[in-house]
């Protein structure tokens, strides 16, 4: 009890002492976090948007002829069984027709002299969506032309290629750009408890001196360093917010946020990821003390 | 009270501060501590509160072997030891007040003890006006008497004084020896390493001798003629 | 001289005793080096592939007639006043039947019956590249719609509204993270140079004291932070093409680099960087002692 | 060489720590500074050395202003002094002969003029064996007598030592005063503040009193009895 209430003063009078370098902690755990939080969200959304993006990707198989029913179910299984889709719709050759008459537009008099039944009919297979599916298509692509009575499979080999590149780059930018940041983390908030120490070795080796127990020695650090955790992931958090709001703002009227869903991190993640720096700093700050407890 | 036995200390590679010294001091005695400088003053009472550890040697503190307390265990043996530092250790930031209140902070003094010991002590020490200065902006001989005042204000059995008047002058000494005085009534064992014959001469206590890590045991030489006037100690 | 050579040997001193903290800054500009030049680096590798993939962005223009050689020049004249282009190219109803049986490949049989011109003519014009062209395609688009004889304007609309606002993200991303980091950067560096006159306050101010002259006490710090910047930035550089090759190597099998051209920095970049790095290293370092010699 | 006129100094919000000192010192002269803890004899040296500017009143060195000497140039007259600080100032890591160099190396001293005269000054103060063992590993009186050597080592016109003997025994307090006396042979000033009465009773050379930050110029009185043996100071 006293030793928790005389941690509490210590932990006061220590802040109000020396709140230019507290200050400073602070920024630099609200940077950190806000820094990670960023990636992190960018990371999250990059997931969405490619989800979205995908959203039109399916493989076309051109049958030589329109299948019967039985063969229909046939076909489902077999693709079924090879992997997940999401949607399997059979075109025959009319609606083939109707569909390119449509997108002919204006121009589909020229259609006139045809007969209606000179595209082949063919299958529109969508598969489960996911960020790797580059090369789930191709094997999918390959195993689909095996079927028989397949004349010919077709995706948007290009589009989709391109697509996933790009989604790949801003992959490995945000998974490295993360393991930088960490590393810059661990390394500002190591920097700073180690300048704190350090302003405050002579007072930590006086209080051994005269008799204080360890726990009433470290006590204030694990406060102290719970409390900068707490208010600064708060902070960074607050101030993602507020960039992700000014980013709405100002590309509200672009296409980017028309075409893509953007959300912020749920709730839950946050919390996690404050709870986490609390104790990392509450931890980080305790241990420290370690080392100048040794006589 | 205090009790060492062949006691020696080597620093790393090859400095011998203390070679074999034994003597034992009583609970209520004063002991003063002489030698010159670099003699190994510091380091005797240095091992004392195990600052440092001894090379040979057994250490006692009221019958208990210090070397034996575990490390979590050591405050139990600070609490009993008051020490005013040869280099003070004060927080410079810190007000006069609040460096005297941290011996007595730690073992969760009641707000109103520390404060009316604390001007009790600076009131002995005549620095009633320095309360509230922080330790920085105080003059070496303030400084000093701060030290001491933080050293003896929670009433610790062994109060081990490094040069304690190194900074004062004849005055401010004497109000130091009162201070130590009035302790020792209550029972306290002091420890007074110290170079200056004027502060030991007068008394009738045991004085201790170190010559170059050694005991000195052989009769008092005056170390200048003007004061060998009454030295009344009883080497062991 | 003696100046130079006594500063020489300090910096030397210096260096030697407090190897562990000059380790700690050395890491630490490194870190923000290689930060740094790993962001700029994706932004220039992802310009480069922005250009490479606005390659085949072309607007087609369908004409209702083959236009003669002098409205060939018209158009050509007309389109080139309105906005830089790469290439015009005039596909007449023969060269557009023919690329249309190509393209259906072993399909071709149907378009038999068919007259060779039931296809309308068209100019095929490529925009010059850039990454703000989404709106400038757009109004180019408009432009062309009101040229006499033309009869519709088509353009790849979503792909390249999806590629710009996937090109328009990253760019976002590598901004902000660009601040962010600079930021970063900023603060450790000031928080290492803090840390390091920390520990050598005091010898500064006997320094002033015993009557060192100001340039005598502040040259090793110059020569101690240009060689830490020189040697982080170096070091940071050498990571970053560690890396650089490590990624080529494990994404030499993927599609990623078989599509996109990826290259280095430039020697130019690198050495402007590293400039940079040492300078301010050795004037933050320079000028932090300012404070110091007050008195 | 050294000219104080009517000077006063108020630390910051209202510690009057001098006021109205007025005195001068000749060049070659050694005086004593002497006064209670807390008098104001560290604050005087302070303004001699610029460290600390006046109040009020004129510092003059060698008939110069010293509150005129710009910032940049300070260094002229901080070269000029040599000071003994009560805190020694001590760089912990550096060993002995570094800690010594520094004010040698600083105006660009060959080496082997610096190697010869740290040994001499060390061999003098009797810390040969401590050429190079780090100052943290000194005991005070070791740290003390480094602080002094480091002083004196580039021959200053004027030497200021603050409390040089505070933790020195007696006969290291000679040898001490010895070094200051073939310094005053060389025409050094020296002003010495102390408390300690036995290093300036027997000499012939003058003593400066302060008391509560003003000039004591009542005839002294000796501080304990056992000392009223020979004062010879000629107060101004
Ligand atoms: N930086 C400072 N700020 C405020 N007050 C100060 C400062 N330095 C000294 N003082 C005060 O000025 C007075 C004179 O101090 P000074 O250090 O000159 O005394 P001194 O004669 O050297 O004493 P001692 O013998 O104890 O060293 C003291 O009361 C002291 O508290
Ligand atoms: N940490 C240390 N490492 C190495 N040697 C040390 C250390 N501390 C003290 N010494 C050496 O041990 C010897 C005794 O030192 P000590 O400090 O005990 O002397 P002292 O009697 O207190 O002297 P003083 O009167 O000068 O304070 C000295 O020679 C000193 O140089
Ligand atoms: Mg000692
Ligand atoms: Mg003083």
């Amino acid at each position: 009890m006293s030793l928790l209430s005389a941690a509490l003063r210590h932990t006061g009078r220590n802040m109000a002492n020396t709140w230019k370098s507290q200050l400073t902690t602070l920024f630099t755990v609200s940077l950190s976090i806000l820094i990670f939080s960023f990636f992190y969200l960018a990371y999250f959304n990059g997931l969405l948007i490619g989800q979205e993006l995908g959203d039109d990707l399916r493989l076309i198989v051109y049958l030589d002829e329109d299948p019967s029913p039985p063969l229909e179910e046939e076909y489902r299984r077999k693709i079924e069984k090879f992997d997940q889709v999401e949607s399997i719709t059979f075109v025959s050759r009319q609606q083939a027709f109707a569909s390119f008459s449509r997108q002919l537009g204006d121009d589909r008099d020229i259609l006139l002299d045809l007969p209606p039944d000179f595209l082949p009919p063919s299958i529109q297979v969508s598969p489960i969506k996911s960020l790797d599916s580059l090369s789930r298509i191709k094997r999918f692509s390959d195993y689909l032309q095996t079927l028989p009575g397949v004349l010919r499979v077709q995706y948007g080999k290009e589009w989709i290629e391109r697509f996933y590149s790009v989604i790949q780059l801003i992959k490995i930018v945000v998974i490295l750009s993360g393991c930088l940041l960490i590393m810059t983390t661990t390394f500002m908030v190591a920097h700073t408890i180690r300048l704190t120490l350090l302003s405050r070795q002579k007072e930590l080796e006086l209080l051994r001196l005269v008799g204080a127990t360890n726990n009433y020695i470290r006590m204030p650090f694990l406060l102290e360093g719970g409390f900068q955790g707490l208010l600064g992931s708060g902070l960074g958090m607050g101030a993602l917010y507020l960039l992700y709001r000014w980013l709405l703002l100002r590309f509200s009227g672009s296409t980017l946020f028309e075409l893509f869903p953007c959300s912020f991190l749920p709730p839950a993640t946050i919390a996690l990821l404050m709870m986490v720096a609390t104790l990392l700093c509450a931890l980080g700050s305790f241990s420290s003390t370690r080392k100048t407890l040794r006589f | 009270m205090v009790d060492l036995i062949k006691v020696t200390k080597t620093y790393q590679p090859d400095v011998t501060a203390l070679s074999e010294i034994t003597f034992s001091v009583n609970r209520g005695e004063k002991v003063f501590l002489t030698g010159r400088s670099g003699a190994g003053k510091t380091t005797l009472l240095k091992l004392i509160s195990r600052i440092e550890p001894p090379t040979k040697g057994l250490v006692e503190i009221a019958g208990m072997d210090i070397a034996r307390i575990p490390r979590g265990k050591l405050y139990t043996l600070r609490r009993k030891i008051g020490m005013a530092y040869q280099d003070f250790k004060l927080l410079p930031e810190r007000s006069v007040a609040a460096n005297i209140a941290i011996s007595m902070e730690i073992v969760y003094r009641k707000n109103s003890f520390i404060q009316k010991r604390t001007r009790e002590l600076l009131e002995q020490l005549g620095l009633q006006s320095k309360l509230n200065t922080p330790a920085a902006e105080l003059s070496r001989g303030e400084q000093q008497r701060v030290a001491i005042a933080r050293a003896v204000a929670n009433y610790p059995e062994i109060i081990l004084a490094d040069e304690p008047t190194g900074n004062l002058d004849a005055e401010t000494t004497q109000r130091v020896m009162g201070l130590f005085k009035e302790l020792q009534r209550r029972d306290t064992t002091l420890i007074i390493a110290t170079h200056d014959p004027s502060i030991y001469q007068e008394q009738r206590d045991r004085v201790i001798r170190l010559q170059h890590g050694l005991q000195d045991t052989s009769p008092p030489v005056p170390a200048r003629p003007s004061e060998a006037v009454a030295q009344v100690d009883t080497v062991l």
